[in-house]
């Protein structure tokens, strides 16, 4: 069972992040989007690449753009379509706002 | 046709926003439906769980004493996360009965089972 | 076909709506079938036919209206989150009368349209 | 006299309004001139007549037009927050119509009037 | 110069008692108001009490009491008129909400 | 009689919500009555002060731009809280001139000479 999982907080203001850490699993697919993008930076980040691949996180291209942060290489930026594609590619969604 | 089932996870303290009331109409009405709902607490949202509250005191109708009514509904499946109890040092004492405290793994474990997760 | 639901709990005044549409129409324009959207906490602002955004400034509220005419999208309102923040939920008052307020895109319902659309769908997305 | 200018910024549905209303009674009971609140952001809400909070609710919306009325507590509302919250700016329209959904309590103002309210207060605390 | 601090969120989940601190210095005085009572039980409580007197804490007494926060004995307890009064006694006001 | 001094601190991201832009009004309508207004950033309200931050990518008009007029409204005194900055790895680039980075207990000492202080 894998879920997407939207963050659409800065984990350096709200706990959000650390919630969406505390129930991931390895098969889950992590999105970063609206000031989620923030996160980024966060050193939460690192923890997470623990519990899922890299290639299991994403940012929504266009947000993490307008909020000038840098994507590191390893990260892949989708745009939209490419989230409405993976809400059917998993079995639920949580989104954490 | 299998009914879907809903897991509502409540993770904002009780009074200052309407969070915590709005999460509890839509588990109401589902229980009022007989679908399936089960209701899960994380982060800010264990507060809504704890003893000895009074929201009269605010001058608010206390939904939370509407809780009690759960059993009525047929929802029977509380869960509560212990990492979130234990950052805010609280104990195992809840103002309704039957909170199953499950720790984070077993949490994500339960909640990732429904079909449908709403978060509030 | 892939059924979608959709909840909107954010103001048209926050940009996280803005997301929200954007994520509507990706999935029409890719052919999903979305079951309805469904306005409760602030989000019913957005049926909302008083509220006035600066020309230059991101329309909503129009957005919504372009959408249910071109792809007949379900627009379904919670009508005690509505009352409760100032649309005028009065049975007495028709939707095309100029008392109300909420625009005549909308379907007034109760939270039991939510249980329907959650049974219908394969997937529900909260923005 | 002390001299007191109140910012409310939270919307009548929050518990967090009942907190300023308090604020508020306690000041008025203490002799405190209030030289104005001002309703700012989706404080604006609190002047929407079409406000409908079921009656064993907390009335926010009520307590003010009786503050008003009680101690002549001037009320001002800012235009621009308010037109995008969906109440009805439209000089052509008057307060007291049945077409306004501001309740007369209420002077529509600008942020300009938050100028005059910090200059003649000796405190502004925001809600 | 004095200035009353009015926090009104939780520290457990948002930064504002954390931002206070930043800017607290000895004669402020901090009152925790709204869902601000429950960081009555948040450690960060005790790096504020190195900056300012614990007498200069104060909770909102029917906040506490709604939350069903117990309030320790040497933090006092005080009403809405209190507060309005402390509103004059100190220079300036700053609300963390 | 001397007209009091305005200080706002903001503390909210640029894009998500409107106190960013709700803060500037305030600001701008200050300048205009040629009232004293000084800025100050801390927590994640320094995000609205990052360079290459583009919000009509968010369909958005870009408020963050008419940062630019502050000069034009004789706002001159804008300040950045350092620890702020340092927990979220950002150097001392930003969009505008004329922003002065301070450590919070000199941040403190500012902010605190203002007769009224607003946080958005």
């Amino acid at each position: 069972m894998a879920t997407l999982h939207l963050v659409r907080k800065s984990a350096f203001n709200s706990q959000e992040l650390l919630q969406c850490c505390q129930v991931l699993t390895s098969l889950d697919i992590l999105i970063l989007i609206d000031d989620g993008c923030y996160n980024l930076n966060h050193d939460l980040l690192a923890d997470i690449k623990e519990i899922i691949s890299v290639k299991h996180i994403k940012v929504i291209k266009h947000h993490a753009a307008a909020r000038g942060q840098y994507v590191p290489k390893d990260i892949e930026r989708i745009s939209m379509s490419d989230l409405v594609s993976l809400t059917f590619e998993t079995e639920n969604v949580i989104t954490w706002q | 046709m299998a009914n879907k089932v809903l897991a509502i996870l409540n993770s904002k303290a009780p009074y200052s926003s309407t969070f915590g009331k709005d999460s509890l109409d839509i588990a109401l009405i589902f229980g009022s439906y007989e679908q399936g709902v089960s209701l899960f607490f994380q982060g800010e949202g264990v507060f809504q769980l704890i003893p000895n509250q009074d929201g009269q005191q605010l001058s608010m109708k206390d939904y939370l004493k509407t809780f009690s009514a759960f059993e009525f509904y047929d929802i029977e499946d509380i869960y509560v996360c212990l990492e979130s109890l234990q950052e805010r040092k609280l104990s195992n004492a809840f103002h309704i009965e039957k909170v199953n405290i499950l720790p984070a793994k077993e949490f994500a474990a339960k909640l990732k089972q429904h079909d449908c997760i709403l978060r509030f | 076909m892939n059924k979608l639901a959709v909840i909107i709990t954010s103001p048209p005044s926050s940009n996280l709506s803005v997301t929200a549409i954007e994520y509507v129409e990706a999935a029409l324009a890719m052919q999903i079938d979305i079951v309805g959207v469904f306005f409760y906490q602030d989000g019913v602002m957005h049926a909302n036919s008083y509220v006035d955004i600066p020309s230059d400034e991101y329309q909503a509220n129009a957005k919504w209206l372009t959408l249910k005419n071109k792809f007949k999208l379900p627009l379904h309102l919670c009508a005690t989150a509505a009352s409760k923040r100032g649309l005028c939920i009065d049975e007495t008052i028709k939707p095309d009368s100029q008392l109300s307020n909420i625009d005549n895109a909308f379907a007034v319902s109760g939270l039991g349209e939510l249980v329907e659309l959650t049974n219908y769908a394969d997937r529900v997305v909260q923005f």
